[in-house]
């Protein structure tokens, strides 16, 4: 009863910051309130610094001529085009960069994974060290050496060797391939392609069916592999090759014709990728350990050879693993793409945030825009790795 | 006693040979596993397997079907000898199922996939029809209404039957259970067990290790005592539970009785 | 197979241990299994040797048996020898470790180090010596280090932070941002978990924000932009922002990792402290973060390596670190086109700090394996 | 007010390029020297009175704006180039001019090239962040020639990028080249093309709106200049600034005939106190990057008026 | 039967309520789980909940102690109110012990660190004095000699008997168990029923979820049945057992007590 007593004895103040709910609400309410009086006092700031100085917060500028090249576009671009051309042309490579260090960092980790589990103790060894080696790196380092190696050891573009009866060359000024340039007639082939991809879909499905039916096993993948490479070559090659070349020449200062990776782009690709594929090679691994034994053993007692197992039994069960870390690991690169700026590849850090930044000035407006673009990119991925996640929960009671 | 009477003779035994174990040797690293392990056994025989554990048990049963090597000696089973010869792994594969400690199901198919998987895949069946198979050996294990859910939602007593229906929709001619029943709650050993009772009056060839002795007892012809990678002693259940010959049998019995 | 083993029977257990068969033993048992199991593990293992056979030798060449030590410029060394030009880094060693730190109080830094030992000890291994006792001087460290590193009070005189750079520098990053993000992290985590909306909110846009975006756009906001959100006229040291969005990209991470061993937590644990009547603050810290942590250890380990490389980042806004400062001996006409010497000194330099790190996180994960026996 | 700022922290900050051979590097004990440098010091002297309280701030093309706006820096000295956009748009107030120059374009010897006109097709190394940049866009697109920009953030990286062959060109201000062909093991192998396609007045800046302070560092940098035309030197100006002279105008310069210190809030000896620590203008050219250093500039158009040359600092009266 | 009898006046039971639960409501989201509970207990009342899965046992007595909140009507317990008011959610919780199923040790601390940690922390204990009524506790769960040890070392129905240890070292006046036999091997749940009997003769109030129906039968003075989160039945132990009212009780009891 004394308890009782003392609850009424007590002042408003104490009995609300007592009480369960009310606590939680006054926590709540200071927090925020802290937290806008923060943002308050710093906006209040940069509008106080911005006004004495005389400037403003306004995105005009983006309309306004860049006046400076760029050395790799995807999207026609000069130096009368605006700083807002100049970020997409940014955004672009930034993407091109990602996507190319994506797929390439995915077959070299995937590969280097499965070899580092391989019952070949010499190449698990190699795989480890090299990957140990690579991941305990920083990345940052490896752009600058790879960028070193390219532009001061590979030779002058007089004196680059050639490939393929001089249709590839290679120099510190990048990689030269020849370029298609379709003639009239492509088409077929473009076709031919089209429809291998669409047979093959048509194809997969009959042979489920059929197998469904009689279960008799089509070979899925060869004759897939046949459709959409095979035929458009033979449908190419009957058509009499309908496809020119832009073949890489030197003529002056440079290589004319072809298409060329610039050692930047280059050096970043290889780099972003190398050092992500060592993380994705331990992410394989482990997704792949993370099937327990049982599960091989289940399937060869039953019957299923190795690569069936592989196919039906581990593999599904290791995606749902690897899918997860595997999507942070191309946040990642993503955003380690941003280092571009150390070697002069044209990211959006390189355009809008950093040459466009600096010839108008405009550092909040610039700064708020590659903020914004990455937030964006995280977002899309996280967005996606929710519903994959979602989509192959394992279902549980 | 008299119910175990009645079951035996009710089961075939044939005298065709359905596996046969000639100086069996095997090895992990310098670890001498298995020593002269000789044995066979015929169609229709139900084989217990018990001894202490680390006693090789689950190496020998996993020997047969050639989930691992062994060095030395060899193993027919259905007169086709194992060796490193894929098609011969293949063919006996096919003719041995088996059942594992811990189920072993695949969390990402439902019981049925999981019981179709194989006939599919390995035998080559239609899927209308892998289905009904499947279908008819899960009514037999009772769980017919569970087809559609996945293993992650079953209970553990459940599990192992679904385990057992998907063995039998390759329709083998020779069961292994390596200790079917040690990972269940006491509740579901029963249900296990009852399938596997089943199973044996069926006919069905079938080696088991196993520490339940009820159910030795109750379906086995023959027991067989390992102990330090050997076979110490291989005999009638009767005699075994009653009168073993040897001394170490003796005392295995005396500890696992008691408990 | 006519051993003689096989023919002599042994009474029922008395089988004695025999020896594997000789393929199955020894090194040509071994380089069976492991080298020469299959027709594909064969190719394998010729593939291996090829690639060891083709990389390792010239390697070995260009940096070990033809590299040139001492030389006092590059001409030099292209003189002497084909090989790498270690000579840049024996000349530069000593700024690579100190930079500008004045040399007559460089004794500082090396007492410093010698200390971080003393401290680290009984954080790291739980059969430290006088672990208790010592575990005071651990937290007194940070305190102790900023004294004797920056000094200007207390009898040592003031080194500015314009003079770090070097190993000291990134080590200084390092080491503060691993020690200050975990308290943050763990309070963000908690946030992020907790069942107030606010608090939740508010942590979740923090951690989403710093995770969604590059380390270096927020140095560089750090580095150049700052100015414009404090009153006019303050002074902020540079080293001090780059340490502070250190800390908080960090913590961002940790939290995400301490999240997770948080959740790994059995609600029973949870609801047994409540049941004793422990509250809010000691349930966490006497029950739930304890072992939240320790699971999490080898993921906040894995969070600090990767912290400890971004460090680099720093020199693209102009600090100093080790990458930096070795950098700028390529500025130097003596060395000019020694990129690779210089930054492979660099790299083994972090190889050698990250490995030893993810050592020791294996060693921690094997260690909580055997659970709470000791 | 910036003085004041400056008075309290005892220090001056001054902003510098990240390290270009004979206008702002460090050596190997880490001192900062330079014909900038200088200059920092110098105004350091005058406002402070001792040269070494300088605090370098070293920024690329690209941070240096946001630096001095967001108030890294009291004063930017970095080899930038007076333009309207920058004097208005970026909020800086210039100074004056403290090297008049002009873009050019380097190449090597071997490619056998004279004019830049005949640079079509070719890869160039440029610092980003720059007015060469655009200036460089203007000039291809104005004769209608194609090159690859290889942009760069700091000299040392386009020295390197340039030596290895990465670019073929290397253009910035005709003193930069010359700067960088100095540190080059082969300078003769290197020629500096004739064409100058700007205007490039360099010259310091503060920040806009603090006028009192842009009045002494301007009037620091034209004490210099002015020293050089009174022949006062480092080596006589104790001696002349002991008692006056006589020379009105080199009194009033030393403080010691009226006191103009005090009229922009200096002690009466600020320029004294500058050309004490940095010699006059003439004297940190030559020692920085004239004829005899390796650099090797010619005066040219930075020579005093007087002496055919743009360099005219206004009366101290 | 005797020995039940005799347990029951062993035990004293007073005229004072301890927990007073009237007219209360549980909501989980839309679902209704707890329906207008009634419930006065007394002190030194020992009263056994039973009922089906899901029929809201757990939730009922994790009411009392707040580890749930309810939406309607009241609980009282030593004449405190359960609201929002942290003060009384302390009161109450140093008032009421709990014992878990799971036990719910603290696996990071040892058996004695464990029992001290809410004496140190909440009572303000010197470390000393806790230890000393841990240790007292421990001998009386028959466990001194583990006090050095960690959960992780004991078996289950130690580990069971050092969680009661934890609770009763916080003297509470009322100690709540859910199940706390039901995660045991069945050689442990005697040990610990042992202990819950020897503590329901010193006189404590407990309220028990279990399914125990022995241990209902010796020390409950009253049972309670509990279906569709409505309490359908409250009776003396011999009448439940022997005479339930309800139909319900009838069908529960019937497979309850088949198996
Ligand atoms: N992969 C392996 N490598 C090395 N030794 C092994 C391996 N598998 C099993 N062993 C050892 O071989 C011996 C026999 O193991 P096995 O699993 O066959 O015993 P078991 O009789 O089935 O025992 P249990 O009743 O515990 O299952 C044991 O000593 C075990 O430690
Ligand atoms: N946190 C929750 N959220 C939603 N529903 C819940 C929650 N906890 C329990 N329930 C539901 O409330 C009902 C009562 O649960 P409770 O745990 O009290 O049952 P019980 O009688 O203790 O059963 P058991 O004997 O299985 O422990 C069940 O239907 C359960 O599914
Ligand atoms: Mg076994
Ligand atoms: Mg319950």
């Amino acid at each position: 009863m004394a308890a009782a007593d003392i609850v009424d004895s007590r002042s408003a103040l104490s009995r609300a910051w007592n009480n369960k709910e009310a606590r939680s609400v006054i926590l709540q309410i200071l927090t925020v309130a802290l937290l806008f009086g923060f943002f308050f006092y710093i906006i209040r700031n940069a509008v106080i610094n911005l006004e004495t100085i005389g400037k403003g917060y306004s995105f005009t500028f983006l309309s306004a001529p860049a006046s400076y090249d760029i050395n790799q576009t995807l999207i026609d671009y000069n130096s009368r085009d605006t700083h807002f051309r100049a970020a997409i042309v940014g955004i672009l490579n930034t993407l091109l960069v990602a996507v190319s260090g994506i797929i390439l960092a995915t077959i070299v980790g995937f590969v280097l994974g499965v070899l580092r589990l391989s019952k070949n103790w010499l190449m698990s060894r190699i795989v480890y060290c090299y990957i140990e080696l690579v991941r305990n790196v920083p990345v940052l380092l490896h752009i600058l050496l790879i960028h070193g190696i390219v532009v001061n050891t590979l030779p002058v573009p007089r004196q680059s060797p050639s490939f393929f009866s001089e249709s590839v060359f290679l120099s510190n000024r990048g990689l030269y391939v020849p370029s298609p340039l379709p003639e009239p007639l492509f088409w077929a082939t473009m076709i031919a392609f089209f429809g291998g991809i669409v047979g093959t879909v048509l194809y997969k499905r009959r042979a489920r069916k059929l197998q469904e039916e009689t279960g008799r096993i089509l070979p899925v993948f060869r004759v897939g592999l046949g459709l959409i490479i095979g035929l458009p070559f033979v449908v190419f090659l009957v058509t009499g090759m309908p496809m020119n070349w832009s073949y890489p020449e030197l003529k002056g200062f440079n290589f004319v014709g072809g298409v060329a990776m610039k050692p930047e782009f280059l050096a970043l690709w290889l780099a972003l990728s190398l050092y992500t594929s060592a993380f994705i090679a331990e992410i394989v691994r482990a997704g792949i350990l993370a099937v327990s034994y049982g599960q091989t053993e289940a399937a060869h007692a039953l019957g299923l050879r190795t690569n069936r197992t592989l196919q039906l039994v581990i593999i599904p069960q290791a995606l749902r693993v690897i899918v997860p870390p595997l999507t942070s690991q191309y946040l990642n690169l993503t955003k380690n793409s941003s280092l571009a700026i150390a070697i002069g590849y044209m990211d959006i850090v390189a355009t809008i945030g950093g040459i466009s930044l600096n010839q108008t000035g405009r550092e909040m407006e610039s700064m708020t825009i590659v903020l914004l673009i990455y937030l964006s990119f995280s977002l899309v991925i996280s967005l996606f790795m929710n519903w994959y996640n979602k989509r192959i929960k394992l279902v549980e009671r | 006693m008299s119910e175990q009477a009645i079951e035996t003779t009710e089961m075939q035994i044939s005298d065709e040979v359905a596996i046969e174990i000639t100086g069996m040797h095997k090895w992990y690293g310098d670890f001498h596993v298995l020593k002269n392990i000789n044995l066979q056994v015929r169609r229709g025989e139900r084989i217990v397997i018990c001894g202490p554990s680390g006693s090789g048990k689950s190496t020998m049963i996993r020997c047969i079907n050639r989930l691992e090597e062994h060095q030395q000696g060899s193993i027919q089973v259905g007169g086709i000898e194992l060796s490193n010869d894929l098609k011969n792994i293949d063919a006996i594969r096919r003719e041995v199922g088996m059942v594992f400690q811990h189920f072993n199901l695949f969390p990402h198919l439902t019981v049925l996939e999981n019981c179709t998987l194989a006939p599919i895949w390995v035998r080559k069946m239609p899927k209308r029809e892998a289905e009904e198979a499947a279908m008819k050996y899960l009514e037999r294990v009772k769980i017919p209404d569970q087809a559609k859910k996945y293993p992650g939602q079953l209970s553990g007593g459940q599990q192992q039957r679904v385990a057992i229906a998907r063995s039998l929709c390759m329709n083998p001619e020779i069961m292994l259970f390596d200790e079917p029943t040690s990972a269940l709650d006491p509740e579901m050993i029963s249900e296990v067990l009852d399938v596997m009772i089943d199973l044996a009056k069926s006919g069905m060839t079938m080696l088991c290790v196993t520490h339940e002795m009820g159910f030795a007892r109750k379906v086995a012809n023959r027991v067989i005592f390992m102990d330090g990678g050997e076979i110490i002693e291989e005999n009638e259940p009767e005699q075994f539970f009653t009168n073993p010959k040897s001394d170490r049998t003796k005392l295995f019995l005396s500890q696992i009785l008691h408990h | 197979m006519s051993n003689l083993q096989d023919t002599q029977t042994y009474a029922p257990g008395q089988h004695p241990d025999m020896p594997p068969p000789l393929a199955t033993r020894g090194i040509i048992g071994w380089m069976r299994k492991n080298l020469f199991s299959s027709i594909g593990n064969t190719i394998l293992t010729l593939v291996a040797i090829a690639i060891l056979w083709r990389i390792v030798p010239p390697i070995l060449d260009y940096f070990v048996f033809d590299a040139v030590i001492n030389a006092s410029n590059r001409e030099e060394c292209v003189a002497k020898g084909t090989g790498a030009c270690w000579a840049v880094i024996s000349e530069r060693f000593q700024v690579s470790l100190y930079a500008f730190y004045p040399e007559a109080e460089r004794w500082r830094l090396k007492l410093t180090f010698l200390l971080l030992f003393v401290a680290l000890g009984p954080v790291l291994f739980d059969r430290f010596p006088l672990r208790k006792q010592m575990i005071w001087f651990s937290l007194a460290y940070p305190f102790i280090a900023i004294w004797l590193v920056v000094g200007g009070f207390l009898g040592l005189p003031l080194v500015e932070t314009k003079m770090f750079g070097g190993v000291m520098l990134t080590l200084i990053i390092g080491i503060t941002g691993i020690t200050f993000s975990l308290p943050l992290g763990i309070l963000l985590a908690l946030g992020r978990i907790s069942n107030l909306p606010a608090m939740q909110i508010v942590s979740v846009a923090f951690i989403e924000f710093i995770r969604g975006v590059p380390l270096i756009t927020l140095l560089f906001v750090a580095s150049t932009m700052l100015n414009y959100f404090l009153p006019p006229g303050t002074e902020f040291d540079l080293l001090l922002r780059v340490l502070i969005m250190v800390t908080l990209f960090a913590s961002a991470y940790i939290a995400e990792v301490v999240r997770g061993g948080l959740q790994a937590i059995p609600k029973g644990q949870y609801e047994a402290a409540d049941a004793m009547g422990l509250k809010y603050w000691q349930a966490m810290r006497l029950i739930i973060l304890p072992q939240a942590l320790k699971i999490s250890i080898p993921g906040i380990v894995n969070t600090f390596i990767g912290l400890y490389k971004d460090t680099t980042l720093v020199l693209i806004i102009g600090l100093f670190d080790v990458l930096g400062i070795m950098r700028s001996a390529l500025a130097d006409p003596k060395w000019n086109g020694l990129s690779t010497e210089v930054y492979i000194y660099t790299a083994l330099f972090f190889f050698v700090s990250c490995f030893a790190m993810s050592r020791y996180s294996l060693y921690l994960e094997k260690k909580l394996h055997t659970g709470h026996k000791r | 007010a910036t003085l004041d700022d400056v008075k309290a922290k005892g220090q001056l900050s001054c902003i510098v390029t990240t390290g270009l051979v004979g206008f702002a590097f460090t050596d190997e004990n880490g001192r900062w020297n330079g014909f900038d440098v200088d200059f920092c010091r110098a105004t350091a002297a005058a406002v402070l009175g001792d040269a070494e309280k300088v605090n370098f701030v070293p920024t690329t093309g690209k941070t240096r704006f946001t630096a001095l706006n967001a108030g890294e820096g009291d004063i930017l000295y970095r080899n930038t180039t007076i333009t309207m956009s920058r004097d208005a748009d970026l909020k800086l107030t210039f100074l004056g001019v403290n090297y008049y120059d002009g873009q050019g374009f380097m190449v090597n010897k071997n490619l056998g090239v004279t004019s830049a006109k005949e640079l079509n097709g070719a890869s160039v190394c440029i610092q980003t962040g720059t007015t060469t940049e655009l200036n460089l866009a203007d000039f291809f697109r104005v004769n209608n020639m194609n090159y690859e920009p290889v942009p760069i953030e700091t000299n040392e990286e386009a020295r390197t990028n340039y030596l290895a062959g990465r670019c073929d060109v290397y253009t910035t201000d005709a003193s930069g080249l010359a700067a960088t062909r100095a540190t080059f093991d082969d300078p003769k192998n290197h020629v500096i093309l004739p064409e100058i396609i700007s205007k490039e007045p360099l010259g310091p800046a503060v920040r806009q709106g603090d006028d009192a302070w842009g009045d002494i560092t301007r009037w620091v940098l034209y004490a210099l200049l002015a020293a050089e035309e009174y022949g006062v030197t480092q080596a006589n100006v104790d001696e002349l600034a002991a008692k006056a002279t006589g020379n009105p105008d080199i009194d009033r310069m030393l403080g010691t005939e009226g006191d103009f210190g005090a009229m922009v809030g200096l002690s009466k000896d600020w320029a004294k106190n500058a050309i004490k620590a940095v010699g006059n203008y003439g004297e940190i050219f030559d020692r920085n990057i004239g004829p005899d250093t390796a650099i090797g500039l010619e005066r040219g158009l930075n020579a005093l008026w007087t002496e055919g040359g743009l360099m005219y600092a206004p009366p101290i009266r």
